[in-house]
Order: structure tokens, then C-alpha cells, then sequence
């Protein structure tokens, strides 16, 4: 299996296959590794990769696979070429603006209709203590928003969206 | 078994610090109550205590604040005293005033001790009174630039200039020359008026990058005042401290030995009982120190303290309220070693560290030699948006600062938790910076840029790479599985050795 | 940081262990290689090592106790240096001698050290040479009544009579006076005969009630050997060790210090290197003691030695096997405070602790202050059934005894193992026996009676009925839910305050 | 519901009722409690008895619930008297030898046909380095023998049948 594999903006072409016995091999960019696959838990990938002992844990979301290594979690886009267009027509967010953290949303700063810059904060979402500003993903219009003041929000949901 | 202090107590807090007192307590042979709100009805400090009792809804304000229902919750219980933690009525003079007034112990100060502390100004004239060294300035507005001026000569330059009825930064200017004074007090005065439509401002002595140093003190009731030497918390982010030690590895022993007879000295001006920290500025340039503030109550950094000299402050705690005299004498607390606090926040270190609450999935905390988690969660549980984010402690004591940092990277190596995100990967990059390890950093040291350069240095993405691949590859070859099961099998087992593959 | 001693270390064994073998080369910045059956490839160690290889089929005989294909591992991986850890291969002098002629470095004592002290009878023999106090008896078979009479004289009654061919009590004799002596060294000779085919007999000094106590000590490879202190081992069941503690409650100090001199006089007689444990049987009666054996390894106890010391021991051997002097003198090893072991089983206890191996399904070790877990198990682990049955190891420590025993008691009972039988229970039953409480007990104390009655006295059947029937309830009420469904709504969520309920 | 429980031996007498808001009304032999139960992992039930905060662990099986309290595992037997009838149908083990322990058969002490009494060693299982003799539950005559030497057995296998 080819797979297109894009981390922090960098792009990897990647073989995966499995062989006889059991184990994987791996190309990353022209570099092979033999890795032999465990599950202790269902949530951990346990790696011999060439013998080197590695654990990480992968949650698959639409955006793409949440993997962590010794703790920092990145967001890692696996991408089969053949199925492409499929996977560009599941979109990207484009100009809407969601949250990536739980919250109660406690000031909504714009209107409907109103234009706003890049950058410029739309509405705070408060945890945990800590007031954070949502900024524009985009420049635009404002054309709807999805929340009230004093609204709890998921994780993932959608705020704004901008034209 | 000697005579617990207490019959039973009632733990007015949540996370990892109920749970550390009700290990206390434990201990002790004392029996505990936990309270919690509706949020937290599957809280581990409500798992651990020996009985529960809910006291409102998630909002702090409505539960862990209500004085007056934790106060009916203990009575109804039969509890004997209160220990409020750190945070939320911990440091309320008129809550401690109600809890004795109900017929309790306050497992604390007394509220009058509370009281002199807790306003900053009040508490800067009182020490002044008592001999304890202060930042060099005004406590209140001075009238013209010419009057501020001649002071800013006597404190010797840089100053700062201050908004009386300021915060974050606003109305605040340093000035470094007498040259730039005149101007620097007109800008300070105008951003003052603008922000808090006031523009008195008051003049101190900037301490250039000054450490954060803190003296533990215990006190009883019977006029007996120890110290249990300092810890240096200038590992700081947005003033919210981040990493802790103990010894400071660049303190001078007399200076040492004078924070502590100072902080003493303090403790005993406000007639102090119980467990209590002297904080300081201590500037590496002059050597000078200046009392900061005192707090009335444990620290979340105690455990250093605690791993180095070998004292169990929040046992000492019960037991001093319970009026027993300190056991041991000044000369008797020893300093062993060297212990270090890694404070672990649900909070993704690769998004300015936005909070990251939510349900922890999988969770492996470290273990083995002078490894110590104060936690206060659980595999499976939901780390819930409506409190403080920090999760658990970690802290780490080595027989040398060397081995204590080492054995922290080991620690934090080991440490899983899945399901959020924390700060634990971005403490290994911070314990391996060269300007911790030489000891000699300041509050300024968790600069922006060092923030995302050791955010950037726990980057694993080459093994990212691989799991995602493999991750999909089994999501490709294998959709009738569903996403929890787990694949047993191992290669080595169909393969036998791998010498042989 | 300071240099490490090795570049890369093999650790030849499993389990905890490994474990904490590979954390003390991790905290020194040494790259470690675990080695695994192909029954474990799920193992703890795996997962924590930095690299590892599988070495063959479950069965110990073919995987962990097979040098040549570890000592190829180790080739292969590029490490320098093997740990063998505990049991297995680590008392082996013919495969430490395997290591060294392939050219790696063997973090143990010489093989000669090994070799001398691995045989009890040569052991023996040598430590009367070296004017170590040994068990009074005669080493080999006596061929007449008479002559052993004469013999048990000298001794003084009491006094055993042991098969020389023996083991398991078969063909052993108490006799208590001389009258007694002929007709019991024929019953055990006719026994002798009978079990081993072989009717020789000898005769040993009868310790009664003895204590099992053994000291730690350290060597290098320069002449230098120090003690660290003793450990009282003597809750044994089966004559297996189950909770350890330092310093003994009991022992006079000038005893304790005597033992310390013979411990080192013991290991320098047989030119001993790296981390070792001299075993005495003492007499609380008499005050006496007797060399036993040396253990030439690392032992499952250490831990206490290292909480008491702050000494890390695994640390230690790595320093002392790759040259270095030692790095503190006798005088600096201080005992502070007191520390205990308990170890965790995956027995029954309730089924006269059978193993009770199978995958842990939940786990919750003790943390908080001074608990220290040495584990070799996680969450969703399945134990297997072909190693030892101990799971982990729980280690508490205290500024006193008491406190040590209440800490421990309060870790026990945060400890959750849910999936298997573990021996937790029975272990807070045991720690508030009285008998214990005194300190005074001998390997006699775990009879079966007591086995019986401290776990009858962990039972909570009013509780285990509540959650059955609640459990049921569940069951009977909601069949369309799976097993593994959370419901996450708590009452207190829906009924607001209890004081309202 | 009412309930009968049976633990070590002990036969109690339970009502469970689920209150209006939502705790549990437990009556044990005519001793009332309100428990509010939690979930807090599957495997856990995290009880407020009267305010008295407890866990457990508890685990179906045909003979019953394994429950745990404070780290100590006892077998209980909840029957609702109205289905008794189908619950004794499930039969108990009568003269069949199980092993509650998973390990390898090490020894087989007896043959089809022979006779035996009660307590005595039929077969021996070695599990995590240790034998253990299995022990004939009543007297009578080995009618099957289920294993054979060298052996792996689960936790929860036939060994021996006795009539």
C-alpha cells in the first residue's frame, strides 16, 4: 500500500507492506524499516522498528490520525493516492471556524455581515479558567454564527463561518 | 498506632491536592469526608475519601466556594475539622472565621494571620514594621514626576513606574536613566487613566531578572516557628509557575541561611500557625532579596520540600492543628539531596498551550526509585472544562541535582497519558535546556521563543510517520474490526526468532 | 550530565526487573536492549527498553535461560555490557564467564565470586576460614550415633538432624535433649534412605525462632567494600520473602553493626565486586547469628536499602561494573527513616494463594508521597502463565516505623488490581497484626492459622453483597446495554444536592 | 427486586428499588441504604453508601459475580427467586473437576474406572512455576478424564468427572 503522508507540512511517500512472517515493512522517502506490530492496549501502537522499541498512539478522525510519540500529540494527514479524489472532496474547513477544545463560549465579538481580517478574534471560549480567543481562520464576511454567549461547545464544533 | 489528631475531617477541595490530604488523613487513622460538585461526582478525590457528599453545581462559585454548605456538609458528617487545600476558600479569612465560629477546627493559620497577609500593601507595611526586607518603593500614588523622581535617584536605577489600580501590565513603564524619567511617568499616568480611569501611579525598584525564591515555614501553636528551607520557582509561564527545586542550585549557603531566618521572622511578626511560605525575589546581580508575599496555606510545589527533608508537611498540618507542638527542632531538619516538581496541565503544548480537557483514555503514570505522582485522575476519566488544568504532579528526587534531573527526563519518558493532550512532552526539552542546567535561570526564563523552540525539540516525527502509515494500513486491510479490538498476535510469535527473519 | 558508564547495555531478564534495571541505565544515559520470549512481546520491559529482541519460545529453558543466544543479542545490538538482573541467569558463573570471554563487560561480581560462594557447603566452609560466624554443625555425613551425640554436645540442644542428600524437611530431626538423640537420628536415617536413596545424615545447631536478616553491600573493582545496613526478611511463606523491612525493629544496634563488619569481611574474603547480600539467621534469644548465604546479585528486596540510604543500587553496579571507584565512604551511608516492601503476587489468597495468572483488565497503583511502585505490570496486561508469579513491588517509606506502616496500609488500599487475584489484601491484614505491630517476629510468623485469619480479616462481605445486587439490578434492567457500556449520569446530576434528597 | 445472595456460605436477603432520583434503595435483612452508584470505568462500581464512599469490582460468570472490595475477590450468588427454577436448571458442577487457574497439565494421578475419595489428588496443573494438586470434589469413581499430560488448560476447563 502507497500512501501519501503529510506532518507539520512536510510531505512523505510512504510503502506499507506486509510480510510472510508477520511483520511490516515500512518504506518512508526511500527508507526501509522492518517493524514488528503490538496492540498491548488498544489504544497503543508498540513498535520494534529495526529492533528500536517505539510506542504511539493513534485515534483516527476525519481530519486525520491524532498520533502521539513520548507525549506531544500532531495531527498527521495518511492520504491513498488512488482514492484521492475522494478524500479532497470530504473538503478541508475552508473559512469556518471551529474549536478544537471544550469550552463555554463567553463574548461573541462580531456580527452577521460584519467583514473581518485574518487573525482578528471572533468570539472566547472559556476552560479551565482561561479565557482563549477564536480568530478568523480567513478575511471575509461574516456569514454565520453557530453559537450564543453562554453556550457550552464540544470539542470540534463549529463557531463561525466566514465567506 | 498513635492517637490520630482527629476523629474525622472534611477536605474542602477537589483534584490532586484533596486527594493528597486525604492520604494524610488516611495515614493518620483519620477518617475523611470528601465534598464535590455535580461535575465531579466521579472524581478521584470523591473515589479515595471515606465518604462524599455533593455541594452544588460545577461552577466553583457554586459549590467549592459556598462556605456555608461545606461548613453544614462537615456537621452533618460529624467531622471535627476542615482542611481547605490550596485555592478557593484557602486563603478566606472570614471562611476560616466561620468554620471555628461553627464549632470547627481550621486546619490552617489563624484568620488574623490571614488577614495581614492577604492584602499586598497591608501586608508590605507590616513586614517593613517587622524588619523584613521589601522591594525598595512607594506603596501608594505619589503627586508629581519632580517627587517621584528624587525617590527613583534614592533606589537607584532602573525603576518602575506602576498603576496604583493596575494589573496586566498596563499603566506600568521602566525606566532606566533619570533622563527618560519625566516622559515614562506622563505615558504611565496616561495608559493608567485610560485603562482603570485613574491615573495615580506609585514608584519600585525594578530587581532585574530576579529568581523566585520561597521559604517553607511550620509553626505550632506553643510559639515555636521552623523553617524548612527554600524552592526556587522561577520556571514560569504567564506568572503561573511550571517547574520547581529544591536546593536552588545557585543560591549562596548565608544568603540561604538569611531568606530563612527572614522568613521566620515574618511568620512569627503575624503570629503564625501551621504550614505556611515566605515568597522572595532574590536578584543574581546584587544578591539582594526582597519579601514578596507570604501564602497562608500549602503549596502546590510542597512535595519538594517534603522529598528533601523528609517531613510530611500535610500530616504536620493535622497534627498542628490538632495542637500538638512540632516534634522535631530547627537542627533536625536536614536537607537530603535534591527533588524537582514537574506540574503536568492538560494543555497542548503545540497550541500555546490552549487548555485540553476532556476524557483520558489511556493513562500510565511513571514509577520505580523517587518517583512521585500527586494525581488527580484516573484511566477513564473526564478531565473535566470547569476547573484548574493541571492534572497531577510529578516530582522526582535525586541524591544530586544531576540524578534529580535525569530521573525526571527518565519519568517523563515513561508517563502516558492518551485521550488529551499535556505538558508532559514539553518538560524533557525544558529539563535538557543548558540554561536549566545551570541553574542560573530567571522568572524570564520561559520566553516565547523558548516555549516553541522546546515544544519544537519534542518532535518525534519520523515515528509519527510510521504509526499513522501502519494505523491506516490495518484501517485499509482490515475494515470488519472494529476500531477497540486488539489485535494479539504478535509477528515474533508466527515468526520465532528475529535472527532468523 | 556526566559521562555514562556504558554506551549500551543488555538486560538478561523480564519483569520488574528489568524494569528497573533499564530505568537506572536510562537515568544515565544509557541506551538499553531488552530481550524477550516470544510470550512476551507485550511485556512491560519491552515496551520500556530502547531496543529489544526476541531470544526464543515462553519456556524460560529456551529463552531467558539460554546465554549463548542472549550473549548474541548482545552482540548483535552493539551492547557492551549484561545485566542479568535476578534469578535466571544471574547467580550462573559459567555464563558470566560466557560474557566476559565474548568481550562484554558482566555487571555482576567475577565469576570466581559466584563460583565460591555457590555452593553451600564450599560456602561454608569458606566463611569459617574467613572467622565468619557460620550455623554450628558438621558439613558432612557422620557415620555413627555416637559420634554425632559427642557433636551435639558441643552444639547444644537443640539441635537438627538433616539428610545430606535432603531438601523439602525429608529426613530432618529436632531433638530437644540427649536422651532423645538415638532413636531420632535412626528415624531420620530410615527416612533418608527412604526419599533420597541415600541414608547419610548430618547435624546442625537449631536456631530456634530465628530472624532472617541480610546485609547489603557494595564493592568496586579497587578494594574498597561498604555495607549498606541490614533488611529483616522474615515474614516468609513457603520460604519465600513477603514483606521486608529496614532497619529491623529489633535488633540491637551494636548487634546490627557486628553484622555489618562480618558482611563485609564475608565479601572481601572472596574478593567480591558490585552489589551483594550477606543472609544471617539471628537469634533473638541468644542475640547470635550465622552466615547463611550470599546472594551475588541485585536482590528482589533492594529498595528498601535505597529508600532508607538514598543510595540507588542499580545505579551502582552500572558505576562499579564499568570501573569506577566507589563515590562515598562507609560514613557516609546514613539510615533515614524506615522503609517496606510488600511483594505483589498474582496469587489468591482466599484460595491458599494459588497462582492466578490472566490479563489485568484494570489497574490503579498508589502514588502520592514515598510510594514507590516497582512494577513489571500496566492495564490490559496479561499475565502469563510460565514466570514467577510476583507482579510488582510495593515500597513505602516513613520517617518512623509507624508512620512506614500506616503509609503502606494506605497504599494498599488505593491499589487496584481488577482482572486477577492478587495477594494486596492480605498484605493490610498482616501489616496491623500485633505481632507485627512489635516487631519481634521470626520466619515462624506466616503459619497457617495466621494466613488464614489475616485474610479472613480483609473480608468486606456486606459491601461485595450491596454491589452484587446492585451489579444484578443493573443486569436484570438493562439487557440491551453491553457489559462494557459506561453510564457516565451520576444520581447527584439529576437529583441536585443530597441534603434536598 | 428482591434478591437472593449467598456469599461464603451466608444467605442474605436483598431489595433493590431505583429511587425517582435515580440513587438505589438497598435493603440487606432488613437494613436500609441509599447508594448513589457511579461508573467511573466500566469495571468499577464507585458507591455512595449513606455518603460512605466505596468501590468495587464486579465481573458476571455462570456461577456468579466475581465481586472485588478492597482488593479481595469474592464469589457471590444473586438468584431472583422468581426465575430460581431456571437458575438451578443451570446445574451446578456436581463431580466435575474444573481449574480456576489457567496452567500446564504436569501429572495425571488416576485412570478412567479408578475409585476415589474425596479431597484427593487427581491430576496435578503447574502455573507460574508452581504444582498444584487438584483435588477430587466428592468420593466416587473417575468416570472422564478431560486431559492429558502436557496440557495447557484455561482458566475455567474440565479436568476430571467423578460419579
Amino acid at each position: 500500500m502507497k500512501y501519501e503522508v503529510t506532518i507539520e507540512g512536510t510531505l512523505r511517500h510512504v510503502t506499507v507492506e506486509r510480510r510472510r512472517d508477520g511483520a511490516y515493512r515500512v518504506v518512508v522517502d526511500d527508507v526501509e524499516h522492518i517493524v514488528d506490530l503490538s496492540r498491548p492496549t488498544p489504544d497503543a501502537f508498540q513498535m520494534l522498528i529495526d529492533n528500536a522499541s517505539w510506542e504511539a498512539g493513534a485515534v483516527f478522525t476525519p481530519a486525520g490520525w491524532l498520533v502521539d510519540v513520548m507525549g506531544l500529540t500532531t495531527e498527521v494527514e495518511v492520504v491513498d493516492p488512488r482514492r484521492k479524489p475522494i478524500q479532497l472532496s470530504a473538503g478541508t474547513s475552508g473559512g469556518t471556524l471551529s474549536t478544537q477544545m471544550p469550552g463555554r463560549v463567553v463574548r461573541v465579538l462580531v456580527a452577521a455581515g460584519d467583514p473581518v481580517t485574518k487573525g482578528q478574534p471572533l468570539l472566547v471560549i472559556e476552560a479551565m479558567k482561561m479565557e482563549n480567543e477564536m480568530k478568523a481562520p480567513i478575511a471575509g464576511t461574516v456569514a454565520d454564527i453557530f453559537v450564543a454567549e453562554g453556550q457550552t461547545v464540544e470539542s470540534g464544533a463549529k463557531l463561525v463561518r466566514i465567506e | 498506632m498513635p492517637h490520630p489528631p482527629f476523629h474525622k475531617v472534611l477536605v474542602a477541595n477537589r483534584g490532586e491536592i484533596a486527594v493528597r490530604v486525604i492520604r494524610a488523613c488516611h495515614e493518620l487513622g483519620v477518617r475523611t469526608v470528601a465534598v464535590f460538585s455535580e461535575a465531579d461526582r466521579e472524581a478521584l478525590h470523591v473515589r479515595s475519601a471515606g465518604e462524599a457528599v455533593c455541594i452544588g453545581p460545577a461552577p466553583s462559585s457554586e459549590s467549592y466556594l459556598c462556605g456555608e454548605v461545606i461548613i453544614a456538609a462537615a456537621l452533618r458528617t460529624g467531622a471535627q475539622a476542615i482542611h481547605p487545600g490550596y485555592g478557593f476558600l484557602s486563603e478566606n479569612a472570614a471562611f476560616a472565621q466561620s468554620v471555628i465560629d461553627a464549632g470547627l477546627v481550621w486546619i490552617g493559620p489563624p484568620p488574623s494571620a490571614i488577614e495581614s497577609m492577604g492584602s499586598k500593601t497591608g501586608a508590605r507595611q507590616r513586614m517593613i514594621a517587622a524588619g523584613v526586607p521589601v522591594v525598595p518603593g512607594t506603596s501608594h500614588a505619589i503627586a508629581t514626576a519632580e517627587e517621584a523622581l528624587v525617590l527613583a535617584v534614592e533606589f537607584g536605577f532602573p525603576v518602575m513606574i506602576k498603576a496604583a489600580a493596575g494589573g496586566g501590565g498596563k499603566g506600568m513603564r521602566r525606566v532606566d536613566h533619570p533622563d527618560d524619567f519625566a516622559s515614562a511617568w506622563r505615558s504611565a499616568q496616561s495608559e493608567a487613566r485610560k485603562s482603570f480611569k485613574d491615573d495615580a501611579v506609585y514608584l519600585e525598584k525594578f530587581v532585574d531578572d530576579p529568581k523566585h525564591i520561597e521559604i517553607q515555614v511550620l509553626a505550632d501553636a506553643h510559639g515555636h516557628t521552623v523553617h524548612l528551607f527554600e524552592r526556587d520557582c522561577s520556571v514560569q509561564r504567564r506568572n503561573q509557575k511550571v517547574v520547581e527545586e529544591t536546593p536552588c542550585a545557585v543560591l549562596p549557603n548565608d544568603t540561604r541561611l538569611a531568606m530563612a531566618a527572614v522568613a521566620v521572622q515574618a511568620a512569627e511578626a503575624v503570629g503564625y500557625v501551621g504550614a505556611g511560605t515566605i515568597e522572595f525575589l532574590y536578584s543574581q546581580a546584587s544578591g539582594e532579596f526582597y519579601f514578596l508575599e507570604m501564602n497562608t496555606r500549602l503549596q502546590v510545589e510542597h512535595p519538594i520540600t517534603e522529598m528533601v527533608t523528609g517531613i510530611d508537611l500535610a500530616r504536620a498540618q493535622l497534627r498542628i492543628a490538632a495542637g500538638e507542638p512540632l516534634w522535631f527542632a530547627q537542627k533536625d531538619i536536614v536537607q537530603r539531596g535534591h527533588a524537582i516538581e514537574c506540574r503536568v496541565y492538560a494543555e497542548d503544548p503545540s497550541q500555546q498551550f490552549a487548555p485540553a480537557p476532556g476524557r483520558i483514555s489511556g493513562l500510565r503514570e511513571p514509577g520505580g526509585p523517587w518517583v512521585r505522582v500527586d494525581s488527580g485522575v484516573y484511566a477513564g476519566y473526564e478531565v473535566p472544562i470547569h476547573y484548574d488544568p493541571m492534572i497531577a504532579k510529578l516530582v522526582c528526587w535525586g541524591s544530586d541535582r544531576e540524578e534529580a534531573i535525569s530521573r525526571t527526563i527518565r519519568a517523563l519518558r515513561e508517563y502516558r497519558v492518551r485521550g488529551i493532550r499535556t505538558s508532559i512532552p514539553f518538560f524533557a526539552a525544558l529539563l535538557r535546556d543548558p540554561d536549566f542546567a545551570d541553574g542560573r535561570y530567571s522568572t524570564g526564563f520561559l520566553s516565547p521563543e523558548r516555549l516553541t523552540r522546546l515544544t519544537d525539540a519534542s518532535r518525534n516525527d519520523e515515528i509519527a510517520t510510521i504509526a499513522a502509515a501502519l494505523a491506516q494500513f490495518e484501517r485499509d486491510t482490515r475494515p470488519s474490526r472494529p476500531e477497540s479490538a486488539t489485535p494479539r498476535e504478535s509477528a515474533w510469535k508466527r515468526s520465532g526468532r528475529p535472527g532468523g527473519a
